[in-house]
């Protein structure tokens, strides 16, 4: 019997994890910078700070930190007696090492770069105390640094070179890499002396777990029978139904863990015809008519969400009155903005040109609920005459989609869906900020919505600056109703988050980026 | 002694064919031959396989009845699979008709062999030593290369021979051979005949199946004549064959190519075909060359019937093709019409190519599986300019219109070789070359081919080339021979006079080994 | 001296896979897009900085014109030199070696048991005696083409539905190479083959069965299960050894679908991951294994089938010979 | 008038007796394919005349209905009827089945017949051109295809039809060499016959009407294979009704509602059986 609620917790053995995200092509998190990073290294690396479910930053690796009135200088402590798993100690001059390969080029960071953008240089005070020297204030600097991307290495490990840190890079967490073997399985084994429980464990010492199997299972049918038939504990990325079958009882135990930051949104480029006129955005909006689909196609397990931040954000606004659906006045705002004309298939035009929206869609990135809805979404805001061609494209495309035209790109979208993982409201900086439309070297960049308001730059260069967390709240508020009534994006839902377990107690989820931790699980017999 | 085969009313029905025997009775001692002949169809086959409980191979299950059915001196009217199993291999053996496919060729000829002693458990040195033997005894040569080679690399005379050595290598009572001979020419069969003599002589019960009446009359002691199932008449070999006392054997008899032309050589007129110093050579697939034609010179003359003949691979077919220039020789040429030929690109013969036509070996596969005989006479008509019609053409054969609308596939033998011979004829050629006209055809169709060719040159006056291993086939139908060997002529002149007064050596073992009726 | 020129045949088709595969993979992965130096730097997506790309640029030679960076690279495969995949920094010999094994004991085990259900219902087929019997026989033919046209990842799934998630037999995801793990995917890759392998086999085996040689085999006294093991089914297994060939091939395209299903490693997956990553020394590299794999399947199958038939042996020979020239 | 009448009398008996003889060579199961087909041509080609519906309605409070008279065969995710769309797919799937064969047999005669009737040498490099393509698997080719051009339809037809190329060119050089060297060819040109010529009159066709065959079965293989790539995300667009893209994403919905896996794969399945069982029949009973 392998009941997770009739069993018995005990100590040690395997527990074997199935994760539906890609395999990470390196184990750092430093390197590049995507979700699966961050869920297989929340078992071997850990942040200097964590936050809880209420959104309050806890101490972590660091106890305690003070920030200068000006907001340009940090000191953060350190907690004492720290080692990393090869023995290295954990100390100001580590965490200068740290934050130096994320800003490294050659590291190619993307996210953890972002986040230690501001950080002019790190000063280490003496073994335990840090001093961050910032080119400008950053009141998310706390957010950023309790993410995964930004989680702490042994400078050691780093100094053996990129190739060997990527197979096994080494932390303080509960858990060391022991083995990978690409495609099959990365094993973690117990990390024996394990000291620094973040501030969601319940344990204080080692985990209960011997070692952890983490597989690479794309297919989600697999997944999900692999999990029923007791092959697995824990899945990842589950599909809606395997998530109501598992809430209607049984031996399996769903846990909902909504990512921070962003919520799951179709932006709308605003940077060219026909979305660069509101009134067009608006009718799409208002036709689109996403309420019955979310609720058909994820089966309650998603709610209808009208803000630009995740539900777990405090700092989060919603607006539903924005979001209604109105035919009749989508049809209006049509005429209005010149889309009078309608062609023999029932599309409208103007000037010639069909009232057409080229959403790219990545088939690696996206889900078959999420694919359905915008099925959906073309089926719908047809109705008022807008062509949705929906492109199913691997990342690479994906991204060349994306990318801006003059960095060889083609910048091929009238609207999209890309998913933005950031803790705190800082990620709407990110997005909607105009500094964000200047793509990197790849071509890539951040606001897709191209969203360029001067006002709307100033409410964020603002809250970024200020420390005074009521001001910030205000000022992200405001962030967000002009991003809302601008009608830049559609928001859908949280950045779903999902994970099934069976036979295996007490899995938390990081109040950080709502990655799964095994210090405090045990097996169930 | 009790018989080696005792059978009466034996009768075999097939589901939709309904009798293919109808009570049929047999009887055959050890030490004689007892052969069955009868038209093509008539049961023969049918007859043989039933005598190893075989009867509905290949096709639909059989329908098995008798009075009385005893093979080797046991009772089989209710034998079963087993019963069976026992029988065949142990006391009978069995040669197929179909002699060319019945050895696996995936298998060394010893493996074939000695199956039915490996079958039985005889162990294998001593399984060795007896197939050894008998392929010895069935006269091939150089037993222990044979056994190690395979079906395919053996010639059609060697896997005959083979396929008896087979039969025989557990020392069966009695032996069923089922046409034993036909695939053969005609030195090859007398071989083979004479083989079968022997075992005769040694005690074994002989069961002949053949439409050959001429090896009938140089091996079986006794003979049944089967018509449509039953036995219509049956008797010693002599007083059937001498005095035929039913239609059935009359006309098989007759049928049977005999006598000569009677008609006086032609004058010599001018020569349409020269052929001189011709000469062929192919590679052979375990290197060297084999040479098909060795120096040959050859006349046709206008309005002549001229016969070739020769041992299967003694260079006949090769022949056929250089005359009609379908191959270019290695060395020597051909002239038609006193005009250079074989030495031209295609180009320029093909104005004169209706001078000339071969009706090959095959006549099946030389026409287009999808054409109509309609569609392949007419378009022969307008290939040579020709204002006579289909139905003309097929008048000259002796075939009905009805022939017309039909696929060569669904018409038979003897309807097809006439096709093929209309269509030859659409051209009006000066040369009409025939290789191997009657040799797929059983007796009664080859002698009406036969009677078409002549009184086809006697019509048209075309001068024929009739290409064949039987000297009868050619004494029916020509007025002078040519006998090949080893891709040389070795002799030549009136087929009266070869007949009577063969020059060449290897003439006179061609007269010797084909078998004439008394 | 023939099996000299035979070989030398082979190696020549093995330099020419070569080159086909580094030709079409590096043009192809070019055409499609996404800056290499990218895929380099941390895959599509990377914020890589300009400094970062332009040294990498420069240490992969993509600054170079095309041609000479596809002569570079044509250089390298031609010489079998596979280098280093960009995404996971590791050499791609290595890479592709890790993952050799599984595909081919996954491909090796689907032919085996194509083999095994192709024969099963061939000797079925001939076996059957009665007018029950034959209607049965009826329907597996029947069943044959529907087996050859089902989708793998269709079949797979429900297998995965009904023995792992349902019954739980057997294990719905496959990690390594022990028989219970491989069991599920070799059958979904075995169906679609054994569908078409069977159709082929009962056609020869029938044909076979009713020849006369087996005929003359009877009248020795072999019973039918002596005459369809020692003398049918060696026919029938000719142009299924031929097909083996054709079967490798589509089994390892099949891979590709099943590796992702059940969760296997293996060159299928491999290769998805490297294309969608344009990871080009990656992708060149399984191409390459890939194809010359199949290179020498059909170099095996041909050496079998000569070995089955010793016809074959004479016949190559007979066919380099001159034939002789018929009006042309 | 009556004329006419009796004409026209006549073709029909014509017709029908035709007709018999096709169902009498077909056979049985030959019979049934070919109305499996005929039933898939009607709705490839007149949908509207099955399924009057539109295929891509959602109607999402009608989500998940199981077969039921309302919708035979369910509803989808999105509430679409399963059953109208497996109609409208039908095009889409026997059309890209056909391209796909278009495309391979065009190479494949291109390749075939160069090598089987051009000179020794245009043989030999052809003969390897088409050993180097067999050697790329159809899905290698389809993810490399699908990389350049992007997902779609298009890049699916194209790698299949280009990896089923070589297997008809092998056929077709066979073929064409065994009929270009038969018995009734040779004798054709004996007559007289000019080398063009006799490959119209006698080469073309007879090396064609096995291919219709072969091609029929191919048909099904490429409907088959490239729904294999709705799977890895490389096939039809959405919301285009195609049966392998529905089969994939009606699988994650398996043991929930089956109907979504069982209509469109039975579609897929039972065509290409029937196309493969008439391909099997016509190279049967065509005249070798
Ligand atoms: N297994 C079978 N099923 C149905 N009909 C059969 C079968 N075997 C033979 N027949 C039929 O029985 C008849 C006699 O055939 P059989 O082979 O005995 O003729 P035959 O005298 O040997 O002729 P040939 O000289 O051509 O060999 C033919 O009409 C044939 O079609
Ligand atoms: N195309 C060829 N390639 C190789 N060898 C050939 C070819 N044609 C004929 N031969 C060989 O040339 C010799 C003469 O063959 P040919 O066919 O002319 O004999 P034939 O007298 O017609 O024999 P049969 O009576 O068996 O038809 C044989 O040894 C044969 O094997
Ligand atoms: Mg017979
Ligand atoms: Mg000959």
């Amino acid at each position: 019997d392998t009941a997770g609620t009739s069993g018995e917790p005990v100590e040690g053995g395997t527990l074997v994890y199935a994760t539906g995200d890609a395999e990470p092509t390196c184990l750092d998190p430093h390197v590049g910078g995507n979700y699966p990073q961050a869920l297989i290294s929340t078992q071997y690396l850990e942040p200097l700070v964590g936050r809880d479910a209420e959104g309050e930053i806890q101490p972590w690796l660091a106890t305690d930190w003070q920030v200068s009135d000006d907001g340009l200088t940090w000191d953060l402590t350190l907690a004492e007696g720290i080692t990393f798993t090869d023995g290295t100690p954990l100390d100001a001059e580590a965490v200068k090492v740290n934050i130096e390969h994320l800003q490294d080029p050659d590291t190619a960071s993307s996210t953890g770069w972002l986040a230690v953008q501001k950080i002019a240089e790190v000063e280490p005070v003496d073994e335990t105390h840090v001093r961050l020297h910032l080119s400008e204030p950053d009141s998310a600097l706390l957010e950023s640094l309790s993410m995964q991307w930004a989680a702490m290495q042994s400078p050691a490990g780093i100094a053996r070179g990129m190739e060997e840190n990527c197979a096994a890079p080494i932390g303080t967490g509960p858990f060391v890499v022991a083995d990978w073997v690409p495609q099959q399985h990365v094993i973690l084994e117990r990390n024996e002396d394990y000291a620094t429980p973040g501030p969601q464990a319940e344990n204080d010492g080692a985990a209960h777990l011997e070692r952890i199997e983490w597989r690479f299972l794309p297919d989600p049918a697999t997944r999900w029978a692999a999990l029923q038939s007791g092959e697995v504990h824990v899945i990842d990325n589950p599909e809606p139904e395997a998530i109501t079958a598992a809430e209607a009882g049984g031996e399996i135990t769903h846990i909902d863990a909504p990512r921070p930051g962003s919520v799951n949104r179709i932006e709308l480029n605003s940077a060219q015809a026909p979305f660069d006129d509101v009134r067009v955005r608006q009718a799409f909006v208002y036709s689109a008519d996403v309420d019955p689909g979310i609720e058909t196609l994820y089966q309650g397990v998603a709610t209808r969400s009208h803000s630009p931040l995740s539900s777990v954000e405090p700092m989060a606004y919603s607006d539903p009155s924005l979001f209604v659906t109105d035919l009749e006045e989508a049809e209006r705002l049509l005429d209005e903005a010149g889309w009078s004309q309608v062609d023999d298939e029932g599309y409208r035009v103007r000037d010639g040109e069909r009232l057409t929206v080229r959403i790219p869609v990545s088939t690696n990135q996206s889900v078959a609920a999420e694919q359905a809805l915008f099925e959906q979404i073309q089926a719908n805001t047809r109705r008022v005459g807008f062509e949705v061609v929906l492109t199913p494209l691997d990342l690479s495309a994906w991204y060349g989609a994306l990318a801006a035209p003059e960095d060889g790109g083609e910048n091929q979208y009238e609207a999209v869906s890309a998913p933005y993982t950031k803790v705190g409201p800082d990620v709407l900086r990110i997005l909607y900020h105009s500094d964000s439309t200047v793509p990197a070297p790849s071509g890539y960049f951040a606001n897709l919505s191209q969203v360029t308001d001067d006002e709307l730059d100033a409410l964020l260069d603002e809250a970024a600056r200020s420390t005074d967390p009521e001001r910030r709240a205000e000022l992200y508020t405001e962030v967000q109703k002009r991003v809302l009534e601008g009608y830049y994006i559609l928001p859908l839902y949280d950045q779903q988050n999902h994970f099934l377990t069976r036979g295996v107690t007490d899995v938390r989820t990081l109040g950080t980026v709502s990655t799964p931790t095994f210090v405090d699980a045990r097996l169930t017999s | 002694m009790s018989a080696a085969l005792d059978v009466a009313g034996l009768t075999v029905s097939f589901p939709d064919v309904g009798q293919v025997l109808r009570g049929v009775d047999l009887r055959l001692e050890p030490g004689r031959c007892l052969a069955v002949v009868g038209e093509s169809g008539a049961g023969k086959s049918v007859l043989a396989r039933s005598v190893v409980g075989l009867a509905g191979e290949g096709g639909a299950p059989a329908t098995v009845a008798a009075e009385r059915f005893t093979v080797a001196g046991q009772d089989v009217t209710r034998a079963d699979e087993r019963r069976w199993r026992r029988l065949r291999g142990e006391q009978v053996g069995f040669v197929l008709q179909d002699a060319l496919q019945s050895l696996d060729p995936l298998r060394t000829v010893g493996a074939e062999v000695g199956e039915s002693l490996r079958l039985r458990g005889v162990g294998r040195p001593e399984r060795r030593r007896r197939v050894l033997e008998a392929l010895a005894r069935a006269g091939l040569d150089e037993p222990a290369t044979r056994a190690a080679q395979r079906s395919g690399e053996l010639s059609g005379g060697m896997r005959q021979r083979a396929l008896i050595a087979s039969a025989i290598v557990s020392e069966p009572a009695l032996l069923v051979a089922d046409e034993p001979t036909t695939a053969l020419d005609a030195t090859v069969a007398r071989g083979v005949l004479e083989l079968l003599g022997r075992l005769r002589d040694t005690g074994t019960a002989v069961l002949l199946v053949t439409h050959d009446l001429g090896a009938v009359a140089r091996l079986a002691d006794d003979v049944v004549v089967l018509d449509g199932g039953r036995v219509v008449e049956a008797g010693r070999t002599d007083d059937v064959l001498g005095n035929p006392g039913h239609d059935v054997t009359r006309a098989l008899l007759a049928a049977v190519p005999h006598g000569a032309r009677r008609r006086p050589p032609l004058p010599a007129s001018e020569p349409v075909l020269r052929a001189t110093g011709l000469r062929r050579r192919y590679p052979l697939p375990g290197g060297g060359t084999a040479s098909a034609l060795d120096g040959v010179d050859l006349v046709v003359r206008r309005g002549e019937a001229l016969g070739v003949v020769g041992e299967s691979g003694s260079g006949k077919s090769t022949l056929a093709r250089m005359l009609v220039a379908a191959e270019r020789p290695d060395a020597g040429s051909v002239e038609l019409a006193g005009e250079p030929w074989s030495e031209l690109p295609e180009r320029r013969r093909r104005p004169r190519r209706h001078l000339v036509r071969l009706v090959p070996q095959d006549p099946l596969g030389s026409f287009d599986p999808r054409w109509s005989a309609e569609r392949v006479l007419r378009t022969a008509l307008r290939v040579s300019g020709s204002s006579r019609t289909p139905v003309e053409l097929l008048e000259l054969v002796r075939l009905p219109a009805s022939v017309l609308g039909r696929r060569p596939r669904s018409l038979s033998g003897g309807q097809r070789q006439r096709l093929a011979i209309a269509r030859a004829l659409a051209a009006e050629p000066s040369v009409l070359v025939l290789d191997e006209p009657v040799s797929a055809l059983d007796v009664t169709v080859q002698a009406a081919i036969l009677d078409l060719l002549v009184e086809l040159q006697e019509r048209t006056g075309t001068a024929l080339v009739v290409i064949s291993h039987d000297l009868a086939v050619i004494r029916q139908v020509c007025e002078t021979v040519a006998v090949m060997h080893d891709g040389r002529i070795v002799e030549r002149g009136p087929v009266e006079r070869v007949w009577r007064d063969p020059t060449a050596p290897f003439t006179r073992a061609l007269l010797e080994a084909a078998v004439t009726l008394p | 001296m023939t099996v000299l020129r035979w070989l030398l045949g082979r190696l020549a088709a093995a330099a020419l896979v070569a080159w086909v595969v580094a030709t079409v993979v590096f043009f192809a992965l070019r055409a499609a897009g996404g800056d290499p130096s990218e895929a380099i730097l941390g895959g599509p997506g990377s914020q890589a900085s300009e400094e970062a790309m332009a040294r990498v640029r420069a240490e992969y030679a993509l600054d170079e014109p095309l041609v000479v960076q596809y002569l570079l690279q044509l250089a390298r495969t031609v010489t079998f030199q596979l280098g280093d995949s960009y995404a996971r920094r590791r050499p791609v010999a290595e890479l592709v070696g890790d993952q050799l094994g599984g595909t081919l004991a996954l491909a090796a085990l689907g032919l085996l048991l194509a083999w095994l259900l192709a024969l099963a219902v061939a000797t079925a087929a001939v076996r059957a005696r009665g007018p029950v019997a034959r209607r049965a026989v009826g329907l597996l033919r029947a069943g044959e083409v529907v087996a050859s046209v089902m989708p793998h990842f269709w079949l797979g799934a429900v297998l995965i539905a009904v023995f792992a998630g349902g019954a739980g037999w057997l294990p719905a995801t496959s990690s390594d190479n022990s028989l219970r793990s491989l069991l599920l995917p070799a059958i979904t890759l075995a169906v679609p083959v054994a569908g078409f392998l069977g159709q082929v086999m009962r056609d020869g085996l029938e044909e076979a069965h009713t020849a006369p040689f087996a005929t003359t085999a009877r009248t020795r006294g072999a019973s039918e299960a002596w005459v369809l093991w020692r003398h049918s089914l060696r026919h029938a297994a000719l142009p299924a050894i031929a097909l083996s060939g054709w079967a490798f091939g589509s089994l390892l395209s099949g891979a590709v679908v099943v590796e992702t299903l059940f969760g296997r490693p293996g060159l299928g997956r491999l290769l998805v991951d490297a294309t969608h990553s344009r990871d080009v020394p990656l992708v060149i590299g399984v191409v390459l294994v890939i194809a010359l794999g199949y290179v020498a399947v059909m170099t095996v199958a041909d050496v079998l089938e000569r070995v089955v038939d010793p016809r074959l042996r004479e016949r190559v020979e007979a066919a380099a010979t001159p034939g002789g020239e018929v009006v042309a | 008038m009556t004329q006419a009448l009796a004409l026209a009398g006549r073709r029909r008996d014509a017709a029908r007796a035709a007709a018999s003889r096709w169902l009498r060579t077909l056979g049985p199961g030959g019979a049934v394919s070919a109305a499996v087909v005929a039933v898939v041509l009607v709705a490839a080609l007149l949908p509207t005349l099955l399924a009057p519906g539109d295929p891509t309605a959602v109607v999402p409070a009608q989500a998940y209905t199981p077969p039921s008279p309302g919708a035979v065969l369910g509803t989808d995710a999105s509430g679409r009827d399963v059953y109208t769309r497996v109609v409208h797919g039908a095009g889409q799937s026997l059309g890209v089945g056909a391209a796909a064969t278009a495309i391979g047999l065009s190479l494949g005669v291109v390749l075939g017949f160069g090598a089987a009737l051009g000179p020794r040498r245009l043989d030999a490099v052809l003969s390897r051109v088409v050993e180097v393509l067999f050697a790329l698997p159809s899905l290698v080719l389809a993810l490399l295809l699908v990389a350049v051009l992007g997902a779609g339809v298009g890049p699916s037809v194209l790698a299949v039809g280009l990896a089923t190329a070589p297997g008809y060119a092998r056929i077709l050089r066979a073929r064409a060499q065994a009929v270009a060297q038969s018995p009734y060819v040779r004798a054709a040109r004996l007559e007289g016959v000019s080398a063009p010529v006799a490959f119209v009159r006698h080469v073309l066709p007879n090396t064609v009407w096995p291919l219709i065959a072969v091609a029929t079965l191919g048909i099904g293989q490429a409907i088959v294979w490239v729904s294999a790539l709705s799977y890895l995300g490389l096939g039809a667009l959405p919301p285009s009704p195609e049966w392998g893209a529905m089969l994939n994403a009606g699988r994650l919905h398996i043991t929930t509602a089956w109907w979504l896996t069982v209509a469109p794969g039975l579609a897929i399945t039972v065509t290409a059986a029937a196309l493969t069982f008439l391909g099997r029949r016509l190279s049967a009973v065509a005249p070798a």
